[in-house]
């Protein structure tokens, strides 16, 4: 697949640059930092961050808005902490998600839904540490799926 | 008479312990020769020296060796010693019996010391002094160049105090950035009027040189102008001749060259958009434009910079949409960094290509096709305007000139080879230097800083009226030589010619201030005609024979 | 001086290694001697060759690095010339590979060790062997 | 008994000639078998002088042979081997025994040769030797002296088309046809404009010298390599190789024979030449098959 | 000038194998100007001859000397008291200078340790090439300057052979240009290609007639 870049919204990058979080996205000079760092790309190679800003800047916004990838960022802000221009992906992050609702993509209840998973997955998260950390000591083998069975009843 | 020696024996403040000293005294006092053999703990110390005057004015020795450390550290120490006490500074050898000797081997090594010794003294025994001269030389100099660096260049001399002649092909000075000043960074227009009003400098112009020879202190140049012959002698030459650029051919479908009669008007240098977006003339502005960078040339020094600036500037000033295309954004000149950031701050699109980018031309509209590396993806984009990638080249003449000076040209043809023993602006032959542009992609404050070095290296070179030379150093014998001209051949400092001498024969002359001892013209005489004192034949052998003879 | 080697070294580049290497306390054979040249071009074909007839295993001429040469073409022609003796050796019936030609920049203590111990080891295991 | 090779010169039809090449050694059945399967079918057998210095029976002896056969016999000289007596006093006796056609050769380099460290003569070059046969035509030798009996050669030689640069050839050419030959046999070449020019150059300057194209057959895209890389003066094309490498295996003989006939052919019907010198070495028994295909039998 | 090259060492050795001392001279004129036979040689022939010999355990005994032109009596005559000296005589002059030694000489073998090659110049440092046939019939005027005689692999004196190969380069040796392709682009330069096309008769061979003499004009 060839993209056409002149088809593309070259104003995209520059509306994104308008969203309070945005600001700085035209300054990546793909170093790709934000991706090295990034724990969701460690489980999903799909996403990312460094091909989400190029696609940014190229401007392709409806391939980017309507992209599954920009709900998967966790907003642990690694990426931010390792960007050595300032870009603040996770910033980033937050402003798409603002404009694909804006822009129709998702429904606005969607990203309701989307906290929600992260406050449950949190909350699972401090059950399960929580079963195991009496056993610190010792170290024993640890199953996270019977885990996560055992926590999610008691959630 | 005999020679006598002087043999002093050093143990560097107890540095040396693997070797008997005692013994070695009484091994080298031996020597048909040694007059002497002291021995010391702290020869280079101020009373070591002292001691070591007068144990010389009381013996007389002709020669004196120093046993002890690296002549790399004692030798002119040494050598001054031995003028305080009235010998030459050129009877002297060392015998380096700890860094090569002492330090390098376990156990008892007073043998192989009494040996390095016997080398020095076999050596010593066999010098010959000589006579110290100071040559008169001209402190004019000649910048051949009519751009920022050869006015820079005179500007910087001329304030020194010394006179210059600039000498350039162009009609006027400055002609090459003439109205592009801000293009290529500098101020010519204050600095041709510092030209006109400084009585130091003459300028020459339109002007070539035609002929040059000689040495350091006394190069005998012609120069053309408008027919005209101008015979001058000059005690230094810089060469200030700049670059100039082509558009890169990279291949385009339906096109015949880039930049070559028939190509479109779309097609643009960097120079030629600067001026579109310093004076406005374009009937319509361009909504899309493309760079090309570095597909062909990784010497991109000074085209990044000429992008960065015009990319900024078609993005301000004409809102256009600007695509860079590359493999890497060279950052190391100064202020590039900057430029970078605030390139891409203002919206600038970098795309990074591992490939050359494909070109094709459409009813006069350009497509450029090719793999972001980051997207993962072929991209094409159509554009209204491209600038051609850029390379630098050595401006015609470059070769005579290098020719004419007897230097070498780099792989590139430009000048200023790649040895690191040459520095920055100098060359094998003594008393010419370059600056700027014509050693390569150097972009403006990199020749602000040839400026400096090089008036700095011409004004310890000319700035007494005179330079110092030991005569005769390395010499033809008249009788020897058969003036087979290997050794003019072979000098890699160009410092041998034919000449004829007192009886009328014509052989190999050496040049005092050019030659830089190196001796391959020694080596190398097929009539053992060149001998080179310190280093003579004899001198070498005598250390070979003096090997393993205890 | 039988069983001696001789190291003609440049004062630009070897002689400076040799140096340094003392003051590293880098140990190498004691039948080594270095022989100061202000550039390996000086070394002549005639100077290699007394240093055998004088009874030298080897003969080693040591250089600044290619490109680095402070004299420009004088460690490639001091190559050449050791190349020109190795053929005269073995036209002697001697072996050629008694003289060698290195290039060495001065920093490189380690190199000039390396380079010395080298070539006196072969030489000593070639004795054996004969 | 076949017509002298002068009156068919003199004609106005198409002249092919070809080559017979002596053997290593005593031995002449083999020649005699080629005599025997071409003498009938060519208006002129040439016989090697040591071709590519490499001796062998002599150009002369086999010569002798073709008249013996029945055939018409070019005897190829070169300077190489002879200084200008042994070459008169060749020529003589060549004339005795009823030779008439004489082609004057420079020669090879013995460096190419299997003698390489034999003395090489040239006491002439070929223009010199043009001029000798005129002088034993007209009953003298080159020092001036009156024969007892003069000879009667036909004179032809040999040039090279395809030269880069062709300039100083051209004036070799030039010189050649001012000392007077009946025709010129050119080196292999396989591009029609070039012949083209070379006749038109040829006929400028007289239109009675009768050219002869050579034909070399290209068997494989390793021998058209190798003779590009390596015989000076040849240049193949590169759609003779592309056209012989897309025959199957095994069929580059024939493939060889039928572009050398196509070219004949085409020489022949538009007059681009007088005539064509057929050289393929070692498979002389194969020229048959391309005369056939050529229609020239 | 005259172009030796030095003869291989095996051949040197077998003739001075049953002298023990050996006088090695040089000439001080052309063969030093082409590195072949001057002081420097000398010292390294005799070193060689020296550790070969010593090698062997035949030790050999070497004088070492340079004449300024062994070709001349009075200049060699100067040496006799180290010829006397010696065995035998190694000589490093041209064929010329080994002669004159030898008659000079004629009770001790003088021997040749270079082979004379050519007359020639330096094409640049360390290179020489033939230039000059000596021929003893200069027509280098028809020829712009350029000897076909000895610069033409065949000595050809009408024009180029066929064998010319792209470019212009010689056929037995790609990297030898073509001496007729040299007189086509001088006399070209010159606009003289008529003398080109002029026919040049058979060479003269008796104008030297082993051995050659000159004989200057009466002074």
């Amino acid at each position: 697949m060839t993209v056409a870049l002149n088809e593309l919204d070259t104003r995209f990058k520059y509306d994104v640059a308008n969203e309070p979080g945005g600001e700085h996205i035209n300054l990546c000079f793909a170093c790709g930092l934000c991706t090295a760092s990034c724990p969701v790309s460690d489980i999903d190679q799909r996403f990312n961050p460094r091909r989400i800003i190029r696609m940014v800047l190229l401007g392709m916004r409806k391939e980017v808005l309507s992209s599954d990838m920009i709900w998967f960022c966790i907003q642990c802000y690694s990426c931010q902490a390792h960007c050595p221009q300032e870009v603040d992906f996770s910033d980033i992050v937050k402003a798409l998600r603002e404009m694909a609702v804006r822009e129709g993509y998702v429904a606005p209840t969607f990203v309701a839904s989307v906290r929600e998973i992260d406050v449950f997955c949190q909350r699972m998260r401090r059950e399960m540490v929580n079963a195991v950390v009496g056993s610190r000591f010792e170290g024993g083998e640890v199953e996270p799926s019977a885990l996560a069975r055992e926590s999610l009843s008691k959630l | 008479m005999d020679t006598k020696i002087a043999v002093f024996l050093c143990n560097c403040g107890g540095a040396i312990k693997n070797i008997d000293f005692e013994a070695t005294r009484e091994r080298i006092s031996k020597i048909p020769g040694v007059t002497s053999v002291d021995l010391s703990s702290g020869l280079c110390f101020e009373e070591g020296k002292r001691e070591m005057v007068s144990r010389i004015r009381e013996e007389h020795p002709d020669r004196v060796v120093v046993a002890g450390c690296a002549p790399e550290f004692s030798e002119c120490v040494f050598q001054q010693v031995l003028e305080t006490a009235g010998l030459s500074g050129r009877s002297f050898s060392a015998a380096n019996i700890r860094e090569q000797c002492s330090w390098v081997h376990d156990g008892d090594v007073t043998g192989k010391a009494v040996e390095l010794v016997k080398m020095a003294v076999s050596r010593v025994r066999l010098l010959r002094t000589l006579e110290k001269k100071e040559l008169p030389v001209s402190r004019e100099v000649l910048v051949v160049g009519g751009g920022f660096s050869a006015i820079g260049t005179a500007l910087r001399l001329s304030r020194i105090g010394l006179p210059v002649t600039i000498a350039a092909v162009e009609e006027v000075l400055g002609a090459t950035q003439d109205g592009v000043e801000s293009f290529y960074r500098c101020d010519i227009d204050t600095m041709k009027s510092a030209v006109e009003g400084d009585r130091n400098i003459e300028v020459l112009t339109p002007a070539r040189v035609t002929s040059a020879h000689g040495e350091a202190g006394d190069f005998a140049v012609t120069i053309e102008r408008e027919g005209e012959r101008i015979r001058r002698k000059y005690g230094a030459i810089v060469l200030a001749t700049g670059f100039t650029t082509e558009l890169s051919p990279v291949s385009v479908k339906g096109l015949p060259v880039v930049g070559g009669a028939g190509s479109p008007a779309n097609i643009v240098s960097q120079e030629q958009l600067f001026r579109m977006l310093d004076n406005g003339a374009t009937a319509r502005k361009p909504e899309t434009i493309a760079f090309l960078l570095d597909s062909c040339d990784e010497n991109s020094r000074f085209p990044t910079l000429a992008t960065l600036n015009n990319a900024i500037a078609a993005r301000v000033k004409w809102g256009s949409e600007v695509y860079v295309f590359c493999k890497d954004v060279k950052v190391d000149s100064e202020g590039a960094e900057k430029l970078y950031r605030e390139a891409r701050g203002c919206g600038v699109v970098f795309v990074k290509c591992d490939s050359a980018p494909r070109l094709a031309i459409d009813d006069g509209r350009i497509s450029i096709e090719a793999r972001d590396v980051f997207l993962g993806a072929d991209t094409i984009v159509d554009c209204d305007l491209l600038v051609a990638e850029e390379v630098l080249c050595p401006p015609e003449g470059t070769e005579a000139l290098a020719d004419m000076f007897n230097i070498r040209l780099d792989s590139r043809g430009f000048y200023q080879d790649e040895n690191v023993h040459l520095y920055p602006v100098g060359f094998e032959k003594r008393g010419v230097f370059c600056v700027g542009g014509c050693r390569g992609d150097l972009e403006a404050s990199r020749m602000a800083n040839d400026i400096h070095s090089v008036a700095m290296m011409i004004y310890g070179l000319l700035s007494s009226g005179v330079i110092e030379a030991e005569i005769e150093r390395v010499k033809a014998d008249t009788q020897k030589c058969v003036a087979c001209l290997t050794c003019i051949r072979v000098c890699p400092h160009s410092a041998i010619r034919l000449s004829r001498v007192d009886n009328g024969k014509e052989i190999a002359v050496i040049s005092d201030v050019a030659c830089d001892a190196c001796g391959i013209c020694a080596a190398i005489c097929p009539a053992k005609a060149i001998v080179f004192e310190g280093y003579r034949d004899d001198q070498v052998l005598a250390q070979i024979e003096a090997i393993g003879e205890s | 001086m039988k069983g001696r080697v001789i190291a003609f070294c440049c004062e630009h580049s070897a002689y400076p290694a040799a140096d340094l290497a003392g003051r590293l306390r880098l140990h190498y054979s004691e039948s080594l001697r270095i022989i100061r040249v202000p550039c390996a071009g000086r070394v002549d074909v005639i100077h290699m060759l007394k240093a055998f007839e004088k009874g030298a295993r080897a003969v080693l001429v040591l250089g600044c690095e290619d490109g680095a040469c402070h004299h420009i073409t004088g460690n490639t022609r001091a190559r050449e010339r050791v190349e020109q003796c190795q053929v005269l050796l073995d036209e002697a019936r001697l072996d050629g590979r008694s003289v060698a030609m290195h290039n060495i920049s001065p920093n490189a203590p380690q190199k000039f060790v390396r380079i010395a111990d080298e070539l006196v080891n072969a030489k000593e295991q070639s004795r054996e062997a004969i | 008994m076949s017509t002298p090779f002068r009156e068919i010169l003199k004609k106005e039809g198409f002249v092919v000639t070809t080559e017979v090449g002596p053997e290593k050694g005593s031995s002449v059945s083999k020649a005699i078998e080629h005599i025997e399967l071409l003498k009938d079918k060519v208006h002129g057998l040439n016989v090697t002088d040591n071709q590519s210095s490499v001796m062998r029976y002599p150009s002369l002896g086999i010569c002798l042979l073709i008249k013996e056969h029945g055939g018409e016999p070019v005897l190829q000289v070169t300077c190489r081997d002879r200084n200008r007596m042994a070459i008169q006093a060749d020529l003589l006796f060549a004339h005795s025994r009823g030779v008439r056609n004489v082609l004057c050769l420079t020669g090879d380099s013995v460096d190419v040769g299997d003698h390489k460290e034999a003395k090489q003569v040239f006491d002439l070059d070929s223009v010199q030797l043009i001029h000798l046969v005129h002088t034993l035509n007209s009953a003298r030798d080159i020092a001036g002296n009156e024969l007892s009996g003069g000879t009667d050669f036909c004179v032809g030689t040999a040039a090279s088309p395809s030269s880069d640069p062709i300039e100083p050839q051209l004036i070799k050419v030039e010189k050649k046809i001012k000392a007077g030959v009946d025709f010129i046999q050119t080196q292999a070449v396989y591009e029609l404009d070039e012949i083209k020019r070379f006749t038109d150059f040829v006929r400028n300057m007289d239109e009675k010298v009768r050219i002869l194209a050579g034909i070399v057959p290209i068997i494989g895209v390793k021998m058209a390599a190798y003779m590009n890389e390596n015989v000076p003066g040849i240049v193949i094309p590169q759609r003779i190789i592309d056209e012989l490498a897309e025959a199957p295996k095994g069929t580059g003989v024939a493939k060889g024979i039928e572009m050398s006939a196509r070219m004949i052919r085409q020489l022949k019907e538009e007059r681009v030449c007088d005539g064509v010198h057929i050289m393929f070495i070692g498979r002389e028994e194969r020229v048959p098959e391309i005369l056939e295909a050529a229609g020239l039998v | 000038m005259i172009i030796a090259e030095r003869k291989p060492m095996e051949e040197i050795e077998e003739s001075v194998a049953e002298y023990k001392k050996v006088l090695v001279a040089g000439c001080g004129t052309c063969v030093t100007v082409c590195w072949a036979g001057g002081e420097k040689e000398v010292g390294i022939l005799a070193s060689q001859l020296r550790l070969a010999r010593g090698a062997a355990g035949n030790e050999i005994v070497t004088l070492e000397t340079t004449v300024e032109r062994q070709c001349e009596k009075e200049m060699v005559t100067e040496i006799k008291d180290k010829v006397a000296e010696a065995d035998a005589v190694l000589s490093l002059a041209c064929g010329s200078g080994v002669q004159t030694m030898a008659e000079l000489f004629d009770d001790k073998p003088v021997l040749p340790a270079v082979n004379t090659t050519f007359i020639g110049m330096p094409e640049r440092e360390g290179l020489w090439v033939e230039m000059c046939g000596a021929c003893g019939d200069c027509f280098l005027d028809r020829t712009g300057g350029v000897c076909p005689m000895v610069r033409c692999a065949k000595g050809l004196l009408n024009g180029p052979c066929g064998g010319t190969r792209k470019g212009g380069m010689c056929e037995i040796d790609p990297d030898k240009d073509c001496a007729w392709v040299l007189v086509h682009r001088r006399l070209e330069k010159q606009g003289r290609l008529d003398l080109m096309r002029e026919y040049v008769t058979p060479k003269n061979f008796r104008a030297v007639r082993r051995p050659g003499k000159v004989q200057a004009a009466k002074a």
